[in-house]
């Protein structure tokens, strides 16, 4: 594969994968959306709303803030646990 | 006989375009073979046929690539907003670990040696160490994972 | 003795006090430089040649403790095939310049450097003396074959025979890949509309003027010439019809400027027609075989091979389009190249296949080549072999147990079947390396 | 072609017999049913014609029976006048018997007593050998080969010959092995070296000698080191001294029997 394609990402023609969201909704109200969809690209209208995205069990919420457009909802809800070594105390 | 370029010593045998692919930081084979042929050198020119007038030309069309520090500190820059911003990404930079996905049980040998929020370039540390010259270093920051911690107790004495 | 110690504690206090006085100042850091770690003396190994095996047998005076052959004839203009002569000490300086003795050509064996006369050298006989009186239009030859079949030997026998017959002008491109693979420097000359290669350029004019001093002397300048010099203020160098050709060349001029003097030699030999014009390039196929030159334009693209001015002088030759009153182009081969579509097709051998890409196959130098005679170097014969083996023999380059073991004649089948039926280069290394 | 047209008229007169040209391979080819493993019964047409339900009695009858059907078969070819292959084929083997002329018979005798001669002389193969690395010999002849053409460039002698006078100079004659006597101090005997244990040393020493060189070529290295050891200046010498000076310190406890 060139590694340009694959740094690259989506090709700018097709335009950023979006899905649609309510945020006109959550804008007026302030409420956080909830959502599923872990690939849908952060545009600039989203800056200021609280997101709570899925990440295989539970909901992560955050919020929006203006360096983190162009990036993916699914970055900031990580999915894997950090591994912490437990002492078994029945030895 | 050295002849020195923007500050770097180069030998005189030394084929002109990796001279100067190997010296600086972030420039590629191509940057070096666009300045080159702009300036009219042969392919297979050494450094010790080079005139005055060439090595001014070569300072010139350097000057105007971002290469060598300035072209890290955008690169550091770049880590350190992913790590603010709290993306994934950034977190596995501060944690040493593969960002794009590749495996931790067994490799992972180079991430755990350069993935870390104030990055170097790939060389290893000591070369690099010396490349950039004692003057720079003194600004050099902590490594280790309380970087950010350290540089900020360092800025604020 | 007791003075001795004094002087020696002084010296000391006064040591130590520097050592103080220089902890004051700052450390001035010193850059490391590129020294880099100088770690212990390197172990200079120092005895015998530093060359590769090559070089080493080259250049190496191995050729003064050659073998002198006994009742030697050497390369005069009467020849007969299957015979075995050697060349002059003067035709030997001038065919090392024009670039005939190669490396892996075991010439080393002999003190004076042998050929055989074969069939071909005929050919190559008719040729040169159909250039001294018909244009070079009409004698355009290139010589192709196997690996070590002779193709350069006989170069270098219709050089030694352009010699011989005095008024004959050699332009020599002893080795053509060097015009194309990015080891000479280059320059745009907006007049002459080409690049010019300065540095080629150089060893070039030397060449022409060494070998051909005497045939230049006597042509003189058409017209008279200005050559400007390398700045401003350097006084620019006329040329008027008095001066004849060899001071053209022989002037030392600024570099970028070489490649309007190489032109104005072209046009002088194209116009004159007293002595007749020999262009003979080896290793010609690695300018068929990579059209595309190593080189770059200011837009870092790469350049065609014609843009040059020494290969445009080349393919127009041997496309034709100028041509000298007397003169030929003789072209060898070398089998270092791959072998490349675009010689084949242009010499008519093959038929290439129209949807070939441009980078297999690129038209326009076919097309430069439509005209030129290919001509095929065939095996030496069985006779040739033997003739060959009673030299090495006197010049000792055979084994003592091979000659014992079996009589002459066995001996010629077995050297003629190891050499692949008569190829002369595996003939030799059956020889010498087989043991 | 020939012989598919007669096997494809043959199957279909007689269904229940299948004849092939060659009746040797034809036995062969009877399969009882029983003893046929399943996977073979169903793959091949021609198999089944051949399972007839034999007993035990008529086993000779229905060889016979196939025998005169072959003999009835090939008059019935000769008559049709197909050329018989089967004899032709027998007759020809039969035939062929070998009968030397008259000059090679000479030539045989003569080379009667003569050894045959070897492909490469045994020194230099012993040499190629030795300066083979992981099995590639065809790289180590060339070195060999190489430096063998620079003696001969310089020395301008039969290298094969300068070769063996070297290794013959400057391999040390005897050499002293230690034993292990678990009760005194070890024991120091000379001994003595074959031709081959000779020139493996020294062309050891020379090898050794020809890493000290500049060129980075092995084989100019290793003729200029040949070139040398041949004219007397090589460390091996010194070395053959030392070994030999310390066999003749021993020469006390020689083992002659």
């Amino acid at each position: 594969m060139r590694i340009t394609q694959i740094l690259s990402g989506r090709s700018v023609w097709k335009g950023p994968h979006i899905v649609p969201l309510p945020i006109g909704h959550a804008l007026k109200t302030g409420s956080p959306i909830r959502t599923n969809a872990r690939s849908c690209t952060i545009l600039p209208q989203f800056v200021g709303i609280k997101f709570q995205v899925h990440n295989g069990k539970e909901y992560v919420a955050f919020e929006v803030t203006e360096d983190m457009v162009g990036s993916k909802l699914g970055e900031f809800a990580p999915t894997r646990k950090r591994f912490s070594y437990t002492q078994t105390k029945n030895k | 006989m050295v002849t020195t370029i923007m500050g770097k010593p180069f030998r005189a045998k030394e084929l002109v375009t990796i001279g100067l692919k190997s010296k600086f930081y972030g420039l590629s084979e191509h940057d070096v073979s666009k300045v080159c042929s702009k300036l009219g050198f042969y392919p297979k020119m050494r450094i010790h046929q080079l005139t005055e007038q060439q090595i001014l030309g070569i300072t010139k069309e350097l000057s105007d690539l971002t290469i060598g520090a300035d072209k890290k500190a955008i690169i550091r820059s770049n880590i350190a907003l992913k790590r603010t911003i709290g993306s994934y990404a950034g977190m596995r930079h501060a944690l040493g670990l593969p960002v794009r996905g590749q495996r931790t049980k067994t490799n992972a040998k180079t991430a755990r040696r350069l993935n870390r929020i104030e990055r170097r370039g790939y060389a290893t540390s000591t070369n690099q160490y010396n490349a950039i010259g004692l003057q720079e270093s003194f600004h050099h920051s902590e490594q280790g994972v309380f970087a950010g911690f350290k540089n900020f107790m360092r800025i604020l004495i | 003795m007791l003075r001795l110690s004094v002087v020696f504690r002084s010296s000391k206090l006064f040591s130590t006090s520097a050592l103080q006085l220089a902890a004051s100042r700052p450390v001035k850091a010193t850059a490391k430089g590129f020294k880099g770690n100088v770690s212990g003396k390197k172990n200079r190994k120092t005895a015998g040649s530093f060359r590769f095996f090559e070089d080493h047998i080259h250049y190496t005076k191995n050729r003064e403790e050659g073998t002198q052959l006994s009742n030697l004839e050497f390369f005069g203009n009467e020849l007969h095939s299957n015979k075995v002569v050697g060349f002059t000490e003067k035709q030997v300086q001038k065919l090392v310049q024009l670039g005939a003795f190669k490396k892996d050509q075991f010439n080393e064996l002999f003190k004076v450097p042998i050929t055989l006369l074969r069939n071909e050298t005929e050919i190559i006989h008719k040729f040169i003396t159909s250039t001294q009186s018909t244009p070079s239009s009409e004698n355009r030859i290139c010589l192709l074959g196997e690996r070590g079949i002779g193709k350069t030997t006989l170069l270098t026998q219709a050089q030694a025979l352009a010699l011989n017959n005095g008024n004959t002008i050699i332009i020599p491109i002893s080795y053509a890949l060097k015009l194309v693979d990015g080891t000479n420097d280059y320059f745009y000359d907006s007049k002459l509309g080409t690049y010019t290669q300065p540095m080629y350029l150089k060893k070039l004019l030397a060449k022409i003027e060494y070998v051909n001093k005497e045939s230049l002397q006597k042509l003189s300048l058409s017209q008279d010439y200005t050559i400007d010099g390398i700045s401003k203020d350097k006084a620019s160098v006329k040329f008027t019809p008095k001066h004849s050709l060899l001071d053209l060349v022989k002037a030392n001029v600024a570099g970028r400027q070489r490649g309007k003097v190489f032109q104005i030699l072209i046009n002088e030999l194209l116009k004159q027609n007293k002595s007749s014009v020999l262009l003979t390039v080896d290793n010609f196929s690695a300018l068929t075989s990579n059209p595309i030159t190593a080189y770059r334009n200011i837009e870092n693209k790469l350049i065609y091979t014609e843009e040059f001015q020494i290969s445009k002088f080349i393919f127009q030759l041997t496309s034709g389009e100028i041509s000298f009153n007397q003169g030929g182009v003789l072209l060898a081969t070398s089998s270092d190249d791959k072998p490349s579509i675009t010689l084949k097709h242009g010499l008519g051998l093959i038929e290439a296949d129209p949807y070939l890409k441009e980078s297999e196959f690129s038209r326009q130098l076919a097309s430069k080549l439509v005209g030129v005679k290919p001509i095929e170097v065939s095996k030496l014969s069985k006779e040739n072999v033997s003739i060959l083996i009673e030299k090495y023999i006197e010049a000792q380059a055979f084994n003592n147990f091979e000659l014992e073991a079996n009589s002459k004649e066995h001996l010629v089948n077995q050297k003629y079947v190891l050499s692949g039926n008569g190829n002369p280069l595996e003939l030799l290394k059956s020889i010498t390396l087989y043991h | 072609m020939f012989s598919r047209t007669i096997l494809r008229n043959s199957i279909i007169k007689s269904q229940t017999q299948v004849i092939t040209p060659f009746p040797r391979a034809y036995l062969f080819s009877i399969r009882f049913n029983s003893t046929l493993p399943p996977s073979n019964q169903n793959n091949s047409k021609i198999q089944k014609k051949d399972e007839l339900p034999i007993k035990e009695g008529e086993e000779e009858e229905e060889a016979q029976a196939w025998l005169d059907a072959v003999k009835e078969l090939r008059e019935r070819y000769i008559s049709q006048g197909i050329p018989d292959y089967e004899s032709a084929h027998m007759k020809q083997l039969k035939s062929e018997v070998f009968e030397p002329s008259e000059e090679q018979l000479a030539k045989y005798a003569s080379l009667q007593d003569k050894p045959i001669p070897l492909r490469n002389d045994p020194v230099v193969q012993h040499c190629t050998n030795m300066v083979m690395k992981d099995g590639k010999k065809s790289k180590a002849q060339k070195y060999i080969a190489r430096a063998l053409y620079i003696v001969r460039l310089k020395l301008r002698q039969d290298p094969v010959n300068v070769l063996k006078e070297t290794l013959d100079k400057l391999g040390p004659l005897m050499e002293t092995k230690t034993y292990k006597t678990r009760v005194a101090k070890n024991l120091v005997v000379p001994v003595p070296l074959n031709q081959r244990q000779r020139y493996r040393r020294a062309f050891l020493w020379i090898l050794e000698g020809s890493d000290k060189r500049r060129s980075k070529d092995f084989s100019v290295r290793l003729g200029e080191e040949i070139i040398d050891a041949y004219l007397g200046r090589s460390s091996g010498y010194d070395k053959r001294a030392q070994i030999h000076k310390q066999a003749m310190l021993h020469r006390a406890y020689v083992k002659l029997r």
